[in-house]
């Protein structure tokens, strides 16, 4: 069994508990044993890193120590944003010896950053096609979804390296292996408003109204998303759009791995499925039978 | 996967080579010495173990052997010589058949070396299944014990003092007896006249002075810079002892941390010496 | 011959009044690699079972490289100075397959020249052996007319009684000369407790007849027995740079400065290319086989042929040491069954 | 030989198109610098090899410098990258068994640096000076030497 | 045995003021092999080179040693005057005691040991000299250009106006290249095409000019005026020979809808076709990947109607060679089509522009083609969706370029002119329609180019907004262009009805395999690196090939035919002799130790190195070793220092020379 770092962090035990029971029952079928970075703490990426750059940095840093302490080689860090603070920190650390040293002060400890650092659509391109197809019990075929990737994973582009930050393209391919098809749309990594949605959330119901409303205007019946962030504004936003906007569709927000882990028949309840605002019986009902026999 | 013999029979009755540099039991047990087999009688000399230490590929770049179909019975660490003897046009691919050896490492060495241990370039070693063969052989051995006690000395000398490493040095080129078997066994040194017999002019002194010996074992050290693939066998075979693998290592760190250079792994790949980046680090430069 | 015993602080004072008397004192080295001045004598170890050296000690006489005169050159005048090997040397420990190889080569440096370097430093040395319980596969003195109780060779044989004590056999005047200088270190010994050391001591499994081997060279010139270890033979030559018979050498002016400049004499070997390559870009042993060919012949046939000696004590340290496993043993004593 | 008398032996490969031309440029507008310097003219720095330095150490000198054209300006398009890339490997290499910076330089000096030049020599030549002799390898040479 | 004289020179004051020049020319006279040396005033002066010329009759010098002022000043001077005694002009070496001694130093003891130093070294050097003499090849005055596009015609005009034969080729159908897409050209908006075909017809029927269409180079080999050229004529299915350019296989050929290559896909041609009207030569070719004959041997119909029976459907691609001195290449740049997302390409790509997805986003040259009187349109704006003219026109600049995080780093140079073209003749065109401009700075350094700009802004009414285009995409029928104004600080979204984008200018995709087959430069890009690039910009590093236009890097039509001009200059400087003389400073190999593992070929710039087999003599291959052209090597050395066996010496600088000079320390 492959051995991976994993760094919930607070957003995996808390708003989104469904992503966290996602990423376990799926990976433990795909034979990926998560190790857990022991006593983890913040990620910096709430408050610290507008706050108190220092912090920002060393919060991640002191986790990536722990990390090594633990002999991991690779780090799995399903919440975009803490995924962005990681590589962000990291980057920072490498390219400015002087805040190695002054953070290496703070921390008391030596910074090595030879850690691989992979984010939820990453950790799904590293599994072999061939065994994650062997996975699948359900062909999503039919069911059109939206990839949306937000802001954190791809930018800023020359630090995380990941995927084209305008026109992103690897969460497609990993939706496509369940079956399910993907439109082609224009708001994948447009603003949903973030934290906004705490303190001003007209910010969020209108940039996230949009998003949907484009979704939805290229026959997406659903939106996958791999940020907590994103999905709280998204799925749990919706309510009030609808308030705005008598019209609005209402469409359900999966979580990558949930959309995964229900082609690979994981029970929707363990998936989390059920915590979400908007229904999602709407459209996976369809498939519930579809079970594929195994050969 | 085939024993050694079985392969060997089968490259002479296909017809794959016209003799097989491999490795046979030596006059004494616990030792196997080269051998170079060319009929099917022949073949039952072969064997494989843990003892096989020597790196063949040496002997694919002797005269009489060039030009010549040879399958050779290669570990991850020679197939590097290998690669690198086809990156540096002294053999061509298709001449040579590789029997590759599915490797768990061998002893550090023979008389004068601890054979119980093993050896310190297998236990960093990155290819123990080889990245280049035409067939594979499994070497069945025991897990031997040892550490690899040169990287600590590497960084020990990296954090001495000019002064202190100069000394060190000095004292082990000093036991050089200018024999030059480091050189003729590495199978990358395979000039036909090697810069020390040069004689106009005379880069390299003859004689095993200090400063001859100085000068043979940093232009030795240089021309391997970036091509050495640490087979060790230099160290091995040196009658006086230096600890040459000290410095072909720290070589080797130095074109990795330079350039992410390591030599050896692929035939196509440029090699470190002959190209350039124009942003190579050139901190030192004023 | 004279027979003593000697206490291991016998020794030890044996070798410090010599060093008072001006003797340079050479031994095993910790790692018993070579053949070192000593400079703490409470360091010398007798180990008769230890395998012998890396590297033999024909450098204590013959060393590596020495210069054999300087000059220096202004416009066309061409100032030479002499060179004089002095000083005194005690060679000590030596096994009697080290001991003998002086015996050997002194026939070649006393031939048609008298090579004063050599002389000079084997005159002013003595040579203490130690008799030899070491014995591996490699080993054959016996087959060469040596033992490892053989006295050829050394001044002095120590050999060894118990931890603390060690029979002393005199061999030479040079030796007896050293007991009597001495008197109050050694013990008048009684014989018969050191030969039955000496008979339990044995000697080497491996066994054939040297003139068998000769017999079959002198007929057997152009022959292919050598191409398999042309093969594998990497000419690398450290078995001649080893050995402590091997006694070629190489002369070279080298102009380490501007206007100075010294001649040279650096050991060289005839499992070399470059050895036997003539100017005109010809080479008579052009090939591996060939070069080995020579070193079996001169040993086993030409040295035999001119100084009635074989050019080999058996000591193994060729085929102890080759990167390659060619041992020489084993090929002589093959060749000594083909006659 | 005291110390306060010193003066060490500086040896300089240069290259026939920059450093060459930017020295022959410090002539011209007549800067001052320090004599301790000797210079060979290479076509390119590509030609320098690390025996020059090696040999220029034998011969006795206590610091040596190696000085072309600046990345891009190559005469010879690439010698000089070339160069580095060897110079690079050769630095480490001498590093590790104990010739350190202070006793082999290496600069860029364009035709139109003249001034640089000057300062490049006056530096190496001060770091040398302040350093003494190079006692380490002039001890090699003695082995076997007639005053040795 | 050595001979050597030194000469020591006061030159006035300048040496001898600081450098005591009677006693080291004292000195000099003990060191070894030195039987004569003097000292004198000017030695540069008559009399003094008459002493050198005298001394090395009277002593029977075998060389000389002149201590003076830099061998950048003299040393060809005293070389002469050595020639003159009969000495090898090579047997003299220069030791600098002026520039490097005498004038940067001040007190006379330190320069004076100095100068003798420099002397001494020099003296040991001169010794491991030995005669060289000059090389000199042969000039084959024929030139190759490759390209035909406005920078290879210009080169081929200049060549063959000077009189000497030139060899064009190119790999289209027709000569004429990006410009004769062009509809008019800024700042003067002249018709492209009415300026070019002059020249077009004047390459064709010129009697120097050899025109190869339809072909590529395919070999070179050789050096500096002595290149052999292999070029591939591919097969047209024509015999050029008997066509006549009636056109009336064009017309009856039943497929019509193969995309345009010259209209960029916004219309279509048939099977045989002619690129455009103006076409030089106006011969057909048929595409056989369209054509019914070839797909399924039926058809025919353009032999039948064929009065000359031209057509000929066996024919094969076809090999000359052609001996030349000097090569142009003028191979022109591509668009860069941003929809293409190749996976290992240099950038990421714009997919979020909609290019290839939205019919009515188009590039640059797309524009051109609609603007164009001879274009599908005929010249009228038109959308390609629905033929509809566009009121509102998005011009997006910078696309590509100028964008390290997505796409290259370079400034494509030419986008700001024509898109303040593109514009103009949008609102020329469509009086009452809208254009807008997205650009990241104006850059309009030129002959009345800003002049062109400010027309576009001030009287045509083009609106410029300051900003970079995040995303396109279509809402009911129009194109959302959502943007910033980076002066206003906000962010912008226009319902636009047609985009346009000024995509990169990239090299050729076959840029590099032209460059190894040429043995020259380029840069990551694929754009030809000149030597160097103030002094010598239309020089490639290898002698005697030449680069002109935008495959060196993005140009406009002036500096096109600019540079185009310049090489044809550089040219024909090489075809003004005969023969090629150069200094024998020369790498050298000695063939009995090399053993062929090429480092000297992997660091060599000039591509100098060759292949040579040894064989015994019974012809059995011993081994492959180094060669060294010596029409390619310039003499920079660096093989020498690479070599590990110094297999292969710098003639003039070699391990002897360099090695007793560093002992004389």
């Amino acid at each position: 069994m492959d051995n991976i770092g994993y760094y919930p962090g607070c957003s995996l035990l808390g708003t989104a508990k469904e992503y966290e029971q996602s990423i376990r029952h799926v990976f433990s079928k795909l034979g990926i044993n998560l190790i857990e970075v022991d006593d983890w703490s913040c990620c910096g990426a709430t408050s610290a890193h507008a706050t108190n750059h220092l912090l920002s940095v060393a919060l991640p840093m002191r986790n990536i120590i722990l990390a090594k302490k633990q002999g991991l080689k690779s780090l799995f860090i399903p919440c975009a944003a803490c995924y962005n603070r990681f590589v962000v920190a990291r980057y920072e650390i490498e390219n400015r010896p002087e805040l190695r040293k002054k953070i290496e002060d703070v921390l008391e400890e030596k910074i090595e950053t030879d850690i691989e650092i992979l984010n939820m659509i990453e950790m799904f391109q590293r599994i072999d096609r061939e065994l994650f197809l062997s996975k699948r019990q359900r062909d999503l075929k039919g069911l059109k979804v939206a990839a949306y990737y937000g802001c954190l994973l791809v930018r800023p582009n020359g630090v995380t390296g990941f995927d084209d930050p305008e026109m992103p393209s690897a969460m497609e391919d990993v939706v496509r292996l369940t079956g399910a098809e993907t439109v082609d749309w224009n708001f994948k990594v447009e603003c949903c408003g973030a934290s906004h949605s705490i303190t001003n959330m007209t910010v969020v119901t209108t940039l996230s109204k949009r998003i949907i409303d484009d979704a939805v205007e290229n026959g997406a019946e659903a939106i996958i998303v791999a940020c907590p962030m994103c999905h709280s504004n998204l799925d749990m936003r919706q309510r009030n759009i609808a308030k705005m906007d008598s019209q609005h569709k209402s469409i359900p927000i999966f979580y990558l791995s949930e959309l995964v882990g229900f082609s690979m028949g994981i029970d929707k309840e363990d998936l989390g499925l059920s915590l979400h605002f908007i229904d999602t019986e709407s459209v996976l009902a369809r498939f519930s039978t579809a079970i594929v026999a195994k050969e | 996967m085939a024993d050694i013999i079985s392969i060997a029979k089968s490259i002479f009755e296909n017809q794959k080579a016209e003799m097989i540099i491999g490795y046979a039991k030596a006059t004494k047990e616990g030792r196997t010495r080269p051998v170079v087999v060319r009929t099917l009688d022949e073949v039952k000399e072969l064997v494989l173990n843990s003892f096989c230490l020597n790196n063949l590929s040496t002997y694919l770049t002797r005269k009489e052997n060039k030009g010549k179909r040879v399958a050779i019975v290669a570990k991850g660490c020679d197939i590097k010589a290998i690669v690198q003897l086809i990156a540096e046009n002294q053999i061509r691919r298709e001449n040579v058949y590789v029997v590759g050896v599915k490797c768990s490492g061998v002893r550090r060495g023979f008389e004068g070396h601890d054979s119980t241990k093993i050896a310190e370039k297998c236990i960093t070693c990155n290819v123990k299944t080889p990245h280049l063969f035409d067939e594979l052989v499994e070497m069945k051995g025991e897990e031997l014990p040892g550490t690899d006690e040169k990287a600590e000395s590497i960084v020990k000398l990296e954090q001495m003092t000019a002064n202190e490493r100069f000394a060190y040095w000095e004292e082990q080129f000093e036991r050089c007896i200018k024999c030059y078997a480091c050189r003729q066994i590495c199978p990358l040194c395979y000039c036909e006249r090697c810069i020390a017999d040069k004689s106009m002019p005379r880069w390299i002194e003859t004689s095993p002075t200090k400063r001859g010996n100085f000068a043979w074992n940093i232009v030795r050290a240089f021309h391997l810079s970036g091509r050495c693939i640490g087979c060790n066998e230099c160290e091995r075979v040196c009658p006086a002892g230096i600890p040459l693998s000290l410095i072909n290592r720290k070589m080797a760190k130095v074109a990795k941390s330079e350039f992410g250079y390591e030599s050896g792994m692929d035939p196509n790949a440029p090699t470190l010496i002959g190209t350039y980046d124009v942003k190579d680090k050139e901190d030192f430069i004023r | 011959m004279e027979e003593y015993v000697i206490s291991l602080e016998g020794i030890k004072g044996l070798l410090e009044n010599l060093t008072r008397e001006g003797f340079n004192i050479y031994a095993p080295s910790k790692n018993n690699d070579r053949f070192v001045k000593v400079k703490d004598i409470d360091e010398v170890a007798l180990f008769p079972d230890r395998r012998p050296t890396d590297i033999s000690a024909k450098e204590c006489l013959f060393p590596k490289c020495e210069p054999v005169f300087y000059y220096k050159r202004e416009k066309n005048n061409v100032e030479i100075v002499d060179i004089d090997p002095n000083g005194n040397k005690v060679l000590f420990g030596l096994k009697p397959c080290d001991a003998a190889s002086f015996t050997i080569i002194h026939k070649v440096f006393n031939w048609d020249y008298k090579d004063k370097f050599y002389n000079k430093r084997f005159d002013n040395s003595l040579i203490i052996g130690l008799a030899c319980t070491y014995l591996d596969d490699y080993c054959f003195c016996t087959s060469v007319g040596l033992s490892p109780v053989s006295t050829v060779g050394s001044d002095i044989l120590l050999v060894r009684l118990s931890d603390v004590s060690f029979g002393v056999i005199v061999i030479t005047d040079k030796g007896g000369q050293l007991v009597k200088r001495y008197p109050q270190l050694f013990e008048k010994g009684e014989p018969t407790k050191s030969k039955q050391v000496l008979d339990s001591i044995g000697g080497p499994a491996r066994k054939f007849d040297h003139k068998k081997v000769k017999e079959w060279l002198d007929n057997n010139f152009e022959t292919d027995f050598f191409n398999s270890i042309g093969d594998i033979c990497v000419g690398c030559g450290q078995c001649t740079f080893v050995c402590p018979t091997c006694h070629c050498f190489d002369i070279v002016d080298e102009d380490y400065l501007y206007s100075e400049g010294r001649r040279m004499k650096n050991w060289d070997g005839c499992q070399f290319y470059l050895f036997t390559l003539h100017a005109s870009g010809h080479n008579p042993r052009d090939t591996q086989y060939k070069r080995y060919r020579q070193r079996v012949n001169h040993k086993f046939k030409y040295y035999v042929d001119r100084f009635q000696e074989v050019l080999c004590t058996g000591c193994g340290r060729c085929s102890r040491g080759c990167p390659v496993s060619i041992d020489i043993g084993d090929i002589v004593s093959r060749i000594s069954k083909l006659s | 030989m005291s110390d306060s008398k010193f003066e060490p032996k500086i040896m300089a490969f240069v290259c026939n198109w920059c450093t060459y031309t930017g020295a022959d440029l410090a002539g011209t507008s007549r800067m001052k610098y320090q004599s301790n310097v000797r210079m060979i003219r290479v076509p390119c720095t590509g030609r320098i090899d690390p025996m020059f330095i090696i040999k220029a150490f034998e011969s006795g000198a206590d610091g040596v410098l190696v000085s072309g054209c600046h990345p891009g300006d190559c005469h010879y398009t690439a010698g000089n990258f070339h160069a580095r890339r060897r110079w690079i490997l050769f630095r480490q290499l001498l590093k590790f068994v104990g010739i350190d910076d202070d006793r082999v330089f290496f600069s860029w000096v364009s035709a139109s640096e003249g001034k640089k030049w000057v300062d490049v020599i006056n530096e190496i030549t001060d770091t040398v000076r302040t350093k003494g002799p190079f006692v380490n390898y002039q001890n090699l040479n003695k082995e076997f030497t007639l005053n040795g | 045995m050595m001979r050597i004289g030194v000469f020591v020179c006061h030159c006035g004051e300048n040496i001898g003021k600081t450098v005591d020049c009677p006693k080291i020319a004292k000195e000099a006279v003990k060191l070894p092999n030195v039987v004569y040396s003097i000292d004198y005033k000017y030695m540069c002066s008559d009399p003094g080179q008459n002493m050198i010329k005298q001394a090395i009759l009277e002593h029977k010098l075998n060389a000389v040693v002149v201590a003076s002022c830099s061998p950048h000043m003299h040393e060809k001077t005293f070389r002469k005057a050595c020639a003159a005694a009969g000495l090898n002009p090579y047997m003299c070496e220069i030791a600098n005691i002026r520039e490097h001694c005498s004038w940067v130093h001040d007190n006379v003891e330190e320069a004076t040991k100095k100068a003798l130093d420099l002397i001494r070294m020099t003296v040991e050097r001169v010794k491991f000299n030995y005669p060289l003499s000059e090389i000199r090849v042969p000039v084959t005055r024929r030139a190759l250009v490759i390209g035909g596009g406005i920078a290879g015609i210009q080169a081929t005009l200049d060549i063959a106006g000077a009189g000497f034969k030139v060899i064009l080729v190119e790999k289209e159908p027709s000569i004429g290249g990006h410009m004769s897409q062009l509809s008019e050209t800024f700042p003067t908006l002249d018709c492209s095409q009415c300026i070019l075909t002059p020249r077009m017809v004047e390459v064709y029927q010129h009697p120097n000019v050899k025109l190869y269409t339809y072909s590529e180079v395919e070999n070179v080999e050789g050096f500096i005026g002595n290149f052999k050229v292999t070029i591939r004529k591919k097969a047209r299915s024509i015999k050029e020979s008997l066509c006549t350019g009636c056109g009336l296989c064009v017309q009856k050929c039943p497929i019509k809808k193969a995309p345009s290559e010259f209209d960029e896909g916004l219309a279509n041609r048939p099977a045989i076709y002619v690129p455009f009207p103006q076409a030089v030569p106006n011969i057909p070719v048929i595409d056989r990947t369209v054509c019914t004959y070839f797909k399924t041997g039926k058809c025919q119909l353009c032999k039948k109607v064929c009065g000359r029976d031209a057509i000929d459907y066996d024919q094969k691609d076809e090999l000359v060679t052609e001996d030349v001195g000097a090569i142009i290449v003028a191979t022109g740049y591509k668009l860069y089509k941003i929809d293409k997302k190749a996976r290992d390409s240099l950038v990421k790509g714009y997919g979020e522009y909609g290019y290839g997805k939205y019919k009515d986003v188009i590039d640059g040259l797309q524009f051109e083609r609609l603007a164009s009187a001879s274009g599908p349109t005929s010249g009228e704006i038109l959308r390609p969706s629905d033929k509809k003219q566009p009121k509102k026109v998005v011009f997006i600049q910078c696309v590509g370029s100028r964008d390290p995080s997505k796409g290259f780093e370079y400034c494509s140079k030419i986008c700001c002119m024509y898109t303040a073209k593109h514009a103009m003749l949008y609102k020329h065109k469509v009086h009452d329609g809208e254009a807008y401009v997205f650009y990241m700075d104006i850059r309009a350094g030129g002959k009345g180019y800003e002049e062109f700009v400010r027309r576009a802004i001030e009287e045509d009414r083009v609106k410029y907004i300051r900003g970079r285009v995040s995303r396109i995409y279509e809402k009911r029928g129009k194109y959302i262009v959502k943007g910033e104004d980076t002066l206003s600080g906000v962010p912008v979204e226009i319902e636009a009805d047609m985009v346009v984008l000024a995509t990169a200018i990239v090299a050729q995709p076959e840029a590099p395999k032209l460059a190894q087959t040429l043995g020259i430069p380029y840069d990551k890009y694929g754009f030809y690196a000149e030597v160097h690039p103030k002094l010598r910009p239309v020089e490639s590093s290898s002698g005697g090939i030449f680069l002109a236009g935008a495959c060196q890097s993005p140009k406009d039509i002036p500096e096109s035919v600019a540079m185009a001009s310049a090489a044809a200059s550089k040219a024909l400087v090489l075809f003004g002799n005969e023969m090629l003389e150069r200094e024998p400073i020369v790498a050298k190999v000695n063939e009995n130790t090399c053993v062929g593992c090429f480092y000297c070929k992997k660091v060599c710039a000039y591509n100098a190195i060759e292949l040579k087999e040894i064989r015994d003599k019974k012809g059995n291959l011993v081994k492959v070793i180094a060669s060294v052209n010596t029409g390619l090597c310039q003499g920079c050395g660096t093989c020498n220092a690479t070599c590990p066996s110094k297999s292969i010496e710098l003639i003039g600088f070699n391990d002897e020379q360099i090695y007793y000079q560093i002992k004389a320390l």
